[in-house]
């Protein structure tokens, strides 16, 4: 019914991913020793040194070809990457969404030209990357964006807002959905994916919109007549609907989706060490056991995802990644009410202990789980639909 | 109707119109910085609602815990930044004792296991010890503590107008930008003491409070609840309000069972807690126990489902600042924690019940 | 939003009520020590011997005019004797429908001869009624019922097949659900309440449907051209929908909807009483705090519907009526989770152990809880409408 | 592909055609008296599909446990009443100590925590004690049961086939009406014995039993999600199929989500385990107990969401003897309880988590 040809019996990490890890272990070991970061839950951070240093490694594009400045390494290596990273909540934002979103979506519907102008760029670490999606009013439904593309000569003058754009007060450019024809009746057609250079064009502007705690990651961009040169049209015009729908599905299942709250996790553990409490033992054991299952999970997706599984393709694994997500999304909240209930103490911001600063982050931050990458409610949909097949 | 729901009926209503009028984004938005609205507070006590509940021979207003239960919980679903709570629970231990209850915002404490000591020193009694978490410390007038002394607990208020080198406050806030701030006593001379009443305990001043933090939280919830249907109701979505998809609709209507449930707990365990609260009979404790417990474990389980279904169908507009939503729901979070979360309340609950044994179960439960 | 003018603070139970829970009380604690009955969770067993005993004690038609054998108590002292019966899940089948749903029909809706003729019997506990409304394939629509009427000479010919009717093989009548006028675009229009007597009736079959557990509550009952007389229509042809609808919503709040798993609560707390087990202590505590506030809820709405409140007719709180019942379903579920959690047992129908045995037939009849008087899909619908108003 | 997963994907078919054209309602019905079906066995021993799982030397027809997971999970979606559970587990105790694995249905003891003990007599072996709810007890032609000696802890094997006075069953059933049974051994001659292999012990048989048993629930679970799809398809209610109502659809999606992670959980365990079982370091022994134990709590939590949800669709038609669904969801309720619930093991996993500490915590998760 779900994950057909997928053989769970057989899946193991082979020992390019295991090394890789050992490696990553030992970079961030360094990285916290000296203070380099402070791991922040909730959101991650955007910290362009600590992206470089990642860089350095060849850490970013670890699965893209090496002509791009990527490593040509597994999936595996690159889940076992991200689980070490979230795992500790290092601050990748300045690399995450060119090495998770942009790099790939180049890399599937780019031209040469924009491949090698962005990729080793990224790669690099030198440039960072943010995703125009959402606009007011567009929530879960992106068919109804209604930023403008209109052709010109030798390109595109765009004009619209996007909103909830993580970072781009720091990112040097963006993907954007906008319509490059009017709305017919396929709300689906029409649509098309186009980079702009945030820093380098005129008519963008950069408005904070500040969390309710204050915290400034989200923003509205205002795009007022950009100019957009051909060449900086994601694929062909026209069928930006279906590299976003490709690129979510594909970007459901990662440990992201079930990892941001785990570093609570490890200090409710640290907290609890000596406790006797049956409450405590339980609880530990069943977060164990669901993460463990959820790891299995996204893990079989990475697999079947890889190249060199000769089975990507072959499979069509999105269902299975909406489920990876929806679950994830109440297990990320599941920790968050353990550790609530097991250590009685009142979380705040700015809470000199570890584990009751997290604690609060989590807390605060937990609304936004359930919006990123599709509502409960569009997931679930999604997977029904496989259930039951076509009703009509 | 009696009078005395008459009466309820227009204080409710004089409490709706004055937050109402009132309370505002700005007004909100000022309080994350300044720890509350001192011109909010002005209204109140104009119209006398900090005074609710306190009999009027102690200073008070008069009327009923319920009383003053309704006006908190109107106060929540408007956030409103001021310490309603806790100048209740201070007019209460001023009045158990006798002691006038003065104008002003007025605070409590210890409210976690801490203990302050009291130790006369001619004919004034000096105060000593550290206290967390104290709402609106920076705040209130008066600190009105429990401290233990040689001769037993005692009630104790202490002036924190004038800023003596020896009360030290420092601001600290909750997840809903609240003072929760730190107060260190270093031997300082109280305005009066008296010898802690009949039923005034730590832990019945724990039991008032989570009360109270659940009134608040049914409060909070309501208004959580109610931005969420006028949202669903004109946001649209794939071409559709998306109230009218049948997954929001069930989501509404689960939050809204968490909420009528806050409520309904909140507001009968006020009622039960009024009846029982000069009866010390053991019987009359476990039911006030239950009656608080009860409460703050239903209140702070609301509190969990339904901010999280209220975010849910908001979106992302639902957790900026400049969106209404955030101040209620991360009140209804803190709110949990405070004076006893639902894990410690059914902890305590669930050891009283389990020790009463299988046979006193029901008759217990069933006792009103 | 909800229980508007309902004042939850001076909710109390009148001196009355107090008195007559001591005397059921009393009477329950007699006939469990003479072992007149076995307790068994998941449906309400049939014992006309019990019936008869309750009767005698004038605890049947409590509310009920006193010239129909009631005893014009109030809606509070029928609520303690509901709950007193439930928390030691006393054998009430023999005179539950007829007390809580024929009656009160009756009292609406009947003819004095009705109410002559059967109202008396009820309360002495000598006729018992079962309930014809659904239907195979009606589910949660009970306006989709297809039993016809056709009105011959002084009465009415009934054909049809009813199904799920608890106790058929044991009751003397039943209220049946049919349609007396074609269908029309008003589905709601055409239905109407007829009283068919199933021992003096010909044409009248009933045949058990067997539980998965084998046991025999559940019947068909096919009614071949039974005759029923003009004088067995309950109120009005035609406005059947209006009766049950009505009837469905005051029936959905009494503490049958959060009080059918309550015994195996009590046996947990023996199980527990000398564990020190801090998951023990954090359950039950949870667990009463839910049960009181679920009480207070119902509670209210008893004291609402008396007609002494003076609130009668002037609230309606058939919304918060649902809300009770929907979480009062999910409440007897988590007693289920509970002790399953916290006493390792495999827990059997025949167990020797009453707490285990309580938790076998818990375990096993949960899934009908969601099924009696209204899914949870529909309950919800009903309560969003009252959040949401109308949609158009 | 390789060619394990050819042979699996063969084996797989083999099975569902068998279990297919073999079980159906009447067979599932008798079986609830008589305890299993004799014919069903006969078909799948002619198909050698009790002997997957059990190496070729001890009798057995090769193949892996994941492998007789494969099998396993399969006649758990029929519900098939047999005891294919139990003989893999005895099969795998038998030959972990190279004794013959005979034909016929086998069963293990102790499920609970009971203790055998076995004494030598001259050149024979006789065991002793009682067992409960030890599954298919009056059926098995063999018991294999652990029990304790002076030389340590001995697999020893009873032939039941020839009823001895000293071997007593009395019959019992678990919620799914499979064979529970209580077995007293008063100095019964054993067919053989021999001393438990390394990595033999009562924990590791209930590890392995309670593997087993979360493959047998996430088959049934599939099979409940089946059953209330293909009904959500055609039942039609307020004139429209139930499956288009998006609550049904949520409700599914979310079963979905259940049955998916339970099958997940228990096939990536069954391979996990299967790598380290001849693996007696401290971290494998670490990763087999995260394994098993991670397999039963996520099953069993999936059979309690899921099963709900499966009767929730149906309504009361999926209540009744008649209809097929409770064949599956009665059994998968009481194959949670059995060689250890989701708090047992979520209390065993969790010590063992909690004594490794914080710094291990991700190491030991990450580990495979």
């Amino acid at each position: 019914m779900f994950f057909e040809n997928i053989d769970f019996s057989s899946l193991e990490l082979p020992p390019a991913a295991l090394k890789l890890r050992d490696e990553v272990r030992a970079f961030l070991r360094q990285e916290i020793a000296a203070g380099s970061f402070v791991p922040h839950l909730g959101h991650a951070e955007f910290d362009s040194a600590f992206t470089k240093k990642v860089a350095a490694r060849g850490w970013i594009g670890l699965t893209w070809p090496k002509q791009y400045g990527g490593q040509e390494r597994s999936y595996l290596e690159r889940f076992v990457m991200t689980e070490e990273m979230l795992a500790v909540a290092a601050p990748c934002a300045a690399h995450w969404f060119g090495d998770r979103q942009t790099g790939p979506s180049l890399l599937r519907y780019g031209s040469d030209y924009l491949k090698d102008k962005y990729l080793p760029a990224i790669t690099r670490g030198e440039m960072a990357f943010a995703l125009g999606m959402s606009e007011p009013g567009s929530g879960s439904d992106l068919a109804s964006v209604r930023t403008r593309a209109e052709p010109v000569d030798g390109g595109w003058r765009v004009t619209g807002q996007k909103v909830w754009t993580s970072w781009a007060h720091k990112a040097d450019a963006f993907f954007v959905l906008c319509r490059t024809a009017p709305l017919t009746e396929d709300r689906h057609a029409g649509l098309s994916q186009l980079i702009v250079e945030i820093k380098n064009s005129s008519g963008v502007t950069v408005r904070p919109i500040r969390f309710m705690n204050g915290n400034h990651h989200f923003n509205e961009v205002f795009l007022d007549n950009v100019f957009v040169p051909d060449d900086h049209v994601v694929g062909e015009v026209g069928q930006g609907w279906k590299q976003i729908t490709s690129e979510l599905a594909l970007e459901r299942s990662g440990p992201e989706r079930f990892m941001t709250t785990f570093p609570l996790l490890v200090e409710l553990v640290r907290r609890l060490a000596k406790s006797d409490d049956a409450r405590a033992q339980e609880m530990v054991g069943r977060l164990t056991a669901r993460l463990w299952t959820l790891r299995r999970m996204s893990l079989a997706i990475a697999l079947a995802l890889d190249p060199s599984s000769g089975k990507q393709g072959s499979v069509d694994l999105a269902t299975e990644a909406a489920l990876v997500k929806d679950m994830g999304t109440f297990y990320e909240r599941e920790i968050i009410d353990a550790a609530r209930v097991l250590v009685t103490v009142e979380p705040t911001m700015d809470a000199a202990d570890t584990f009751e600063r997290y604690l609060a982050e989590c807390i605060v931050s937990a609304p936004v789980s359930t919006i990123r990458g599709g509502t409960t409610q569009v997931l679930r949909t999604l997977i029904a639909r496989r259930l039951l097949g076509s009703l009509k | 109707m009696n009078s005395a729901t008459e009466i309820r009926t227009m204080l409710c209503d004089a409490a709706t119109r004055l937050f109402a009028d009132h309370v505002d984004q700005k007004m909100l938005a000022a309080a994350k910085h300044d720890g509350w609205s001192a011109a909010l507070w002005k209204e109140l006590e104009q119209a006398e609602l900090p005074l609710v509940g306190v009999p009027e021979d102690a200073g008070g207003a008069g009327g009923s815990l319920s009383d003053a239960a309704a006006v908190l919980r109107i106060s929540a679903r408007h956030a409103a930044p001021v310490p309603l709570a806790e100048t209740a629970l201070a007019g209460w231990l001023l009045a158990s004792v006798g002691l006038k209850v003065p104008r002003g915002p007025l605070t409590i404490g210890p409210v976690l296991d801490e203990k302050l000591t009291a130790v006369k020193d001619g004919t004034v009694w000096r105060v000593s010890g550290k206290l967390t978490r104290v709402p609106f410390a920076r705040i209130a007038k008066q600190l009105v503590l429990l401290a233990d002394s040689a001769q037993g607990l005692m009630v104790v208020n202490i002036d924190t107008t004038e800023k003596h080198a020896e009360c030290r406050i420092t601001p600290g806030r909750n997840l809903g930008y609240e003072p929760r701030d730190e107060v260190v006593l270093d031997n300082v001379a109280a305005l009066a003491a008296a010898p802690a009443a009949a039923g005034i305990t730590r832990a019945s001043l724990q039991a008032r409070g989570a009360l109270l933090r659940a009134v608040q939280i049914g409060g909070a919830l309501e208004q959580a609840l109610h931005l969420s249907c006028e949202y669903a109701k004109q946001r649209v979505q794939f071409g559709r309000k998306i109230a009218q998809f049948q997954a929001i609709q069930q989501e509404l209507a689960r939050c809204g069972g968490e909420v009528a449930a806050a409520v309904a707990a909140a507001l009968s365990a006020a009622g039960m807690v009024e009846r029982l609260t000069n009866d010390h009979r053991a019987d009359a404790v476990q039911q006030t126990l239950m009656a608080a417990a009860a409460a703050k474990i239903r209140a702070a389980d609301a509190a969990r489902e339904a901010v999280a279904i209220a975010h849910q169908v908001h979106g992302a507009i639902g957790v900026t600042d400049e969106y209404a939503l955030h101040h209620v729901t991360l009140r209804a979070l803190a709110w949990r924690e405070e004076f006893g979360n639902e894990a410690y309340w059914s902890m305590t609950l669930g050891r009283a019940m389990l020790a009463a044994g299988a046979d006193a179960y029901w008759t217990a439960l069933s006792a009103a």
